[in-house]
């Protein structure tokens, strides 16, 4: 059964994906990528990569055509129809092919329990990781203990891009802008369904936010998947009542002190297991107890990562917004 | 101070010296040309105190820095370097005398930055004569191309730029392009670029390879002027007289020449190089450019431009004197370095006091110039004959050894070319000489004048003395030379 | 069971395809950065059909299974689909600036105005 | 103080990284630029001092939450690892305190502490790239170092910057996807992400044929991030439109980065554990980086806006040192990580001169610059020397790599000569387009314009660097030692 139906989605995956590309009118193609990251998000599920699916959905699908459709706001949603190199395009797009199409003439059978993959590195994280860490979710584990240094890289990644968008775009938070207009129509303030519905869905977008974040150790969730929900709670917020009432709940100094206070917290926990005596974010010396040390080091990087993922998308929303109400 | 410290010192004194009259030139000129003075004492007096202790067959030597392994800037001092290093250093003296005269004279700008680079050219200058292996020369040789381009550049508008890019472009070139392969090739092939008695490629080149890095190596050296490469001496003709004084007599030229014989004698060896069948072009290459050069010299109309073809034709004398590869012809080869420095420098003194008194650069006007410049013209007479190789200057002892060199190797080739090229000279020369003293002056000039400002008189005559002294007192001089060419078998 | 392994494998490669082309032959700036996440995309989805293993569930424990699928490629993605957004976001800083100053997103558009 | 060496590796990367988000929310006037500059320092002596550690040979190795090597993330500094992280972090010290008035005029005070924060990120993300032993761990590092860049180009004051910075966010995100996909295939057939690791268990992998596509991936990919021949169309543009001290920092180490990792990768993983692949390293690359070198010179020499001029001399410099590493030789290698450092100091100087001339003339082309040499005469003779040095004349530093270049060349049985006289026709070349630079200062008469003095600090970091030229030309046993070491160690890994 599940066989059909991977097959049936990734041919869906693969015509909108053509259609993407093909169609000159942005906002679909915006759209119909959200659609693409969805059936990817429900492909990866299949391929039991629960923690993924639910980010690919939150920042694949939510995130990314939100930043989209607000670049589309402030820029055209028409493209010419020129494309230029085409020959030269299709050239080294078939080159790039046959060097794939090469790779996978002797690649392990798909799904097969004793490729390389299965039988090296990754018995050990699912046979060590009750003794170690116990906790069920192996992939948290992974992900903020054992590669730890991975996702803190990545924490900075996210914060790069937010201060390079806030330096592009806005410049420093509370820059003087154009006064607020009184009375323009902010929002959606006039259309009264959506904002009875809106007032109501938030609070519990929140409240299910703030479940992903600490359910992490137990299933799918974690910092990033949180903060993009908490994120998409309060960009809600601000489509409904309008951008400089959501400013006044999370003021821009507040954002910014967000994105960095998350990253300092995580290398400040690594900071504080070198000085307890560990390495560099060995969280076993947090407590007497190595296990609930990990436990403890885990709950408080996923602390951090949902505090910067949330403060980073946030600035890069209000940058955008802001800077569509300058122009 | 032992030999050791004198040769630190000869290269450390012109850079200080360089500083003081860098300084001493915001105050006012004299101070300056004063600096420039002591130091030109002070280098010579240094260098000649080394002389003795060459003379007793010592080698003192000492390593500066250790760069790479077997790669270090070093020096020694051997005959062949004290003697052009002595020539260098005294010639400076009498030059910067000479320099003061004319600057004054013709009232020049940029004084500060003349006198500054010409004392970082004679620091170029004495690490090019005392360094003691491939690496040192080339490095001070490319040193003194960039410390003398300012000089050539030294007025500054459009058509001295162009001539001062050739300049430069020409020597970088054939340095970076040719001379370096060479040495980085002696390197890898004979371990070590120092320069030992007797040569370091005895053992380990043969065949025509000799030949290929022998060619490399003269035809890299742009410095040497052997045709097609000499190109740049004629386009540096656009810089003051001192700077092609400098140029032509005291450093830039010998240096060329200098290297040039510097590693036939200790680098291939004269013994090994005079077997193998590689060595035979260099003669011809040299042969053709004494006589290509000295029929081009006969066709020029500016005196300096004269002067400069018939210095390209004297170099190859000196490459040629070399490669006769016979003891005789060596100790020819570097006397006629010494010989041609003294003519030459007093040919350039006569032509920049006639520029300085009278304006006057054209063969044509020099028409009984002779009563008017009495000093002047004698000297430049003394000078003429001493190229031509009349007996009572320097120039016939060189010609003299050079001939007896040929016969040595019974060479009769070069032979032929020596005397050819004898013809050559005297038929360039005496027209002038005859011109300046037997005819009357077609038009009288605008303003009557006498003679250039005292201390360029003084100089050129100071030269012209030397040029007729080296003929009767050149005992110590040969003495210095045999001790390079002992080792080889007549 | 193989024609689903064998189909992963192909979609990646042609998913790849499709996003390398629209980079490389679309001139409209956004359309670049859609490509270039499909691109991304792709990836993705190439490493998470590595890690997967036949009748194996999820690497949580606690929900009765024995046999898991890989955790470490999952790992590996989620790091990689935030560097994506990122990535996307900045291009997008850049493109609405470059839309501020050019007035225009078409390549051939700005090179015109760079050479005026 | 031994407690604290321990962590070295692991400090060498968080300093930076950590200072960051600090100096973003600083907000007084020019506090942000004195934080960026003190972690710099303190980061470029941390590197001095593992230079030290790890300069007898043995390499350091430090294991990210005390998990053993390959199931957690192992950083590893060697000697090569040290000599490229001297020249980041030095690269870093110097533009930084050359730079501060040429990066206030272009900055506004608001705009400052993510300016910072965005160089900090950058210096960190390459630290990071340099001491990680894990492929992955390379890649998030890549990214974090090079959106930094890419915000650091776009801070650029002409529009052009902007354009610019989006062809190099696009072509680099292909380059870093292209590196992923690499390290997906080799996982996919060793299990394993941690070089060491990976490099003994593609041994035994029967089937090459995903080994050797993952090879080619990665090769691509960075040689894209790396600017080398056919992919550099991104570095021109980038390096002319930024600003003048950010060239400096990246022109110094950005592409080198990308080289070390891209030699670890082809020396280390791939060189002897596929059949032929020693001669396919050779065959790809040598021609690529011998058009490289000619392309970039000849370019450089025709073109009028000095910092264009001086990026495409990057790209043949890149050429110099592909050149060196595809000779698969000690010397060789010795030649292209020696040519690392020295063209770091020498393209950092005339940089650095560039910023200086910037303040005074109107612009960057050739025909502002008439003239100026009498009225900044010290400017000029640090690009001067700086100018010698990437020449490669005796003294400099840039000869010593030149001269061991061209040994390696000699070594080789067949067209040793043509690759020497390769060499020094674009070392003339490179004659030529540093004299024009010269010749129009010295000789142009100069348009008057109101008399601006050049910064002192931009002055004493110029002059530090021309010293450091020459120094290193004359005694240049610190790199030689360490690229010599570093030599050994690639060649160790071939058998």
């Amino acid at each position: 059964m599940t066989v059909i139906f991977g097959i049936f989605l990734l041919t869906l995956l693969l015509i909108t994906a053509v259609a993407i590309v093909r169609t000159r009118n942005l906002f679909v193609a915006v759209m119909l990528m959200g659609i693409a990251s969805l059936i990817i998000a429900a492909n990866f599920f299949l391929l039991d990569a629960a923690d993924v699916a639910l980010t690919e959905a939150a920042v694949g699908a939510g995130v990314s055509t939100v930043l989209f459709l607000s670049a589309l706001a402030l820029t055209s949603e028409r493209e010419r129809a020129r494309t230029s190199r085409k020959f030269l395009s299709f050239a080294v797009v078939t080159a790039a092919a046959l060097v794939v199409i090469y790779a996978t003439f002797d690649k392990p059978q798909f799904g097969s329990p004793d490729a390389p993959t299965q039988t090296y590195v990754s018995p050990w994280y699912l046979e060590k990781t009750p003794e170690f860490i116990g906790i069920p979710n192996v992939v948290t584990a992974v992900l903020g203990s054992f590669r730890g240094y991975d996702t803190l890289g990545e924490v900075f990644v996210v914060f790069t891009a937010g201060i390079g968008v806030l330096f592009l775009l806005a410049g420093a938070p509370g820059s003087k802008k154009a006064p607020l207009r009184p009375g323009s129509s902010v929002g959606l303030s006039q259309h009264l369904i959506p904002r009875v519905v809106g007032r109501l869905l938030i609070p519990f977008i929140l409240l299910f936010g703030l479940y992903v974040q600490f359910h992490g150790e137990y299933g799918p969730g974690g910092g990033f998947q949180a903060g993009a929900i908490v994120a998409a709670a309060v960009i809600l917020y601000a489509l409904l009542e309008g951008e400089e009432k959501a400013l006044k709940v999370i003021p821009r100094r507040v954002l910014l002190g967000l994105s960095a206070g998350g990253a300092i917290l995580y290398g400040g926990v690594g900071v504080v297991c070198m000085l307890l005596g560990g390495n560099f974010l060995d969280y076993s010396v947090l407590a007497d107890d190595p296990v609930k040390g990990q436990q403890l080091g885990i709950i408080l990087i996923e602390a951090g990562v949902g505090i910067t993922v949330t403060g980073v998308l946030l600035s890069i929303f209000h940058a955008f917004a802001a800077r569509g109400r300058q122009a | 101070m032992n030999a050791q410290d004198a040769i630190l010192v000869a290269l450390a004194l012109p850079l200080v010296g360089a500083l003081g009259i860098a300084l001493a030139g915001r105050i006012n000129g004299n101070l300056r040309e004063a600096v420039t003075l002591l130091t030109a004492g002070g280098l010579a007096l240094t260098v000649w105190q080394i002389a003795p202790v060459i003379m007793s067959g010592d080698r003192p030597g000492v390593t500066l820095a250790e760069i790479l392994p077997g790669l270090s800037i070093a020096f020694t001092v051997e005959p062949l370097g004290m003697l052009f290093a002595a020539l260098a250093s005294s010639l400076w003296i009498i030059n910067s005398v000479y320099s003061i005269g004319y600057m004054r004279g013709n009232a020049e700008k940029h004084q500060t930055r003349f006198y500054v680079m010409f004392a970082v050219s004679l620091a170029a200058t004495m690490g090019i004569a005392f360094a003691g292996n491939l690496f040192t020369l080339f490095l001070f040789y490319e040193a003194l191309t960039l410390a003398t381009y300012p000089l050539v550049a030294h007025k500054g508008d459009e058509k001295t730029i162009r001539s001062a890019r050739v300049y430069l472009g020409l020597l970088l070139a054939t340095s970076i392009g040719l001379f370096l392969p060479a040495i980085i090739w002696t390197y890898s092939v004979a371990g070590t670029g120092d320069f030992t008695v007797g040569g370091i490629l005895a053992g380990n080149l043969q065949g025509p390879a000799v030949g290929l890095l022998l060619a490399l190596f003269v035809f890299g050296i742009g410095k040497a002027a052997v045709m097609p490469v000499h190109r740049w001496l004629p386009a540096a003709m656009v810089a003051p007289t001192p700077v092609s004084a400098l140029l032509h007599a005291v450093a830039v030229v010998k240096a060329g020449v200098f290297s040039v014989t510097k590693i036939i004698v200790y680098i291939f060896g004269v013994d090994n190089l005079f077997g193998t069948v590689g060595s035979g072009w260099l003669l011809y290459a040299a042969s053709f450019t004494v006589i290509a050069a000295s029929v081009v010299a006969l066709r020029q109309t500016n005196l300096k431009r004269l002067l400069a073809y018939s210095t390209v034709a004297q170099l190859s004398y000196v490459v040629m004197a070399a490669a006769i590869l016979k003891p005789l012809a060596e100790i020819g080869a570097a006397i006629h370095i010494v010989a041609h420095a003294f003519g030459k420098i007093t040919l350039f003194f006569a032509a920049g006091a006639i520029y300085t008194a009278a304006k006057k650069t054209e063969l044509w006007q020099l028409r009984g110039i002779g009563r008017r410049m009495p000093i002047t013209m004698t000297a430049f007479t003394i000078g003429a004959i001493s190229m031509i190789g009349v007996p009572p200057t320097a120039g016939f002892v060189s010609k003299w050894y050079i001939i007896a060199g040929a016969f040595q190797a019974d060479n009769y080739f070069a032979v032929m070319t020596i005397i050819a090229s004898t013809a050559l000279n005297a038929a360039y020369f005496l027209p002038i000489i005859y011109m300046a003293w037997f005819e009357s002056e077609a038009e009288p000039p605008e303003q009557p004048h006498g003679e250039a400002p005292w201390p360029a008189v003084l100089a050129l005559s100071l030269t012209a003395f030397l040029t007729v002294a080296f003929f009767f007192f050149n005992g110590p001089v040969l003495e210095l030379e045999r001790q390079v060419v002992a080792g080889i078998s007549p | 069971m193989n024609v689903l392994g064998i189909y992963h494998y192909w979609v990646f490669a042609i998913l790849l395809m499709i996003g390398f082309y629209a980079v490389i032959a679309k001139l409209n700036l956004i359309k670049k950065l859609i490509g270039l996440s499909l691109f991304q995309a792709a990836v993705f989805l190439l490493y998470i059909t590595m890690g997967n293993v036949e009748g194996a569930s999820a690497p949580i424990f606690g929900f009765g299974a024995e046999t898991f699928s890989n955790p470490l490629p999952q790992v590996l993605i989620l790091t990689a689909i935030v560097v994506g957004i990122s990535t996307t976001a900045l291009g997008l800083g850049i493109v609405v600036r470059i839309k501020e100053e050019y007035g225009s997103i078409e390549e051939h558009d700005i090179q015109e105005i760079d050479r005026r | 103080m031994n407690a604290l060496t321990l962590h070295l590796p692991a400090l060498q990367v968080i300093v930076p990284m950590l200072m960051a988000p600090f100096v973003v929310l600083l907000r007084a006037r020019s506090l942000p630029w004195a934080a960026a500059t003190a972690t710099s320092l303190l980061t470029f002596s941390i590197a001095l001092q593992l230079t030290m550690i790890v300069m007898d040979g043995n390499p350091v190795s430090y294991e990210m939450g005390s998990w053993v090597a390959p199931y957690g993330i192992e950083l590893q500094v060697d000697a090569f690892s040290a000599l490229v992280l001297l020249i980041v972090t030095g690269a870093s010290s110097v533009a930084l305190i050359g730079g501060r008035e040429s990066l206030a005029s272009i900055i506004s005070t608001d705009r400052e502490p993510f300016f910072f924060a965005a160089w900090l990120l950058a210096l960190a993300g390459m630290a990071g790239i340099v001491v990680a032993a894990d492929a992955f761990n390379i890649f998030v590092f890549m990214e974090i170092s090079s959106l930094a860049s890419y915000v650091l180009i776009a801070a650029g004051p002409d529009r052009r910057a902007l354009p610019a910075t989006f062809k190099y966010l696009i072509l680099g995100t292909i380059g870093a996807t292209f590196y992923l996909i690499g390290v997906g295939l080799i996982y996919m057939m060793t299990g394993t992400l941690n070089l060491g690791d990976m490099e003994l268990r593609i041994h035994e992998v029967a089937d090459q044929k995903p080994i050797l596509a993952a090879a080619g991936f990665i090769t691509v990919g960075l040689a894209l991030k790396a600017a080398i021949f056919p992919l550099h169309v991104w570095l021109p543009n980038a390096y002319t439109y930024a600003p003048h001290i950010v060239t400096t920092f990246l022109a110094a180490c950005a592409t080198k980065v990308s080289l070390y990792v891209l030699l670890r990768f082809d020396f280390f993983v791939f060189q002897q554990n596929l059949a032929g692949h020693e001669f396919q390293f050779a065959a790809y690359l040598m021609p690529l980086a011998v058009l490289g070198i000619l392309v970039g010179s000849v370019v450089a020499m025709f073109e009028s806006n000095i910092k264009r001029m001086l990026a495409f001399s990057s790209v043949a410099q890149i050429g110099y040192m592909m050149l060196g590493a595809s000779f698969v030789s000690a010397t060789g290698l010795t030649a292209a990580t020696l040519h690392m450092f020295n063209h770091a100091l020498a393209k950092g100087g005339l940089f650095l001169a560039t910023a200086a001339i910037a303040v005074i003339a109107a612009g960057c082309r050739l025909s502002d610059i008439a003239g100026l040499a009498r009225r900044m005469p010290w400017t000029f003779a640090a690009l001067v020397v700086s100018g010698l040095s990437l020449i490669g004349v005796p003294g400099t530093a840039g000869f010593i790599s030149k001269w061991y270049l061209i040994n390696a060349a000699l070594e080789l049985e067949t067209g040793g000569i043509a690759l020497v006289a390769l060499i020094l026709v674009s070392s003339l070349m490179a004659v030529v387009y540093i004299w024009r630079i010269v010749e129009t200062a010295c000789f142009g008469e100069s348009v008057e314009t109101e008399v601006k003095r050049v910064p002192t600090a931009l002055v004493i970091a110029l002059w530090a660097v021309a010293i450091a030229n020459v120094g290193f030309g004359i005694a240049p046993d610190l790199p030689l030692s360490l690229s010599a070491a570093a030599a050994d160690i690639l060649l160790g890994h071939v058998r």
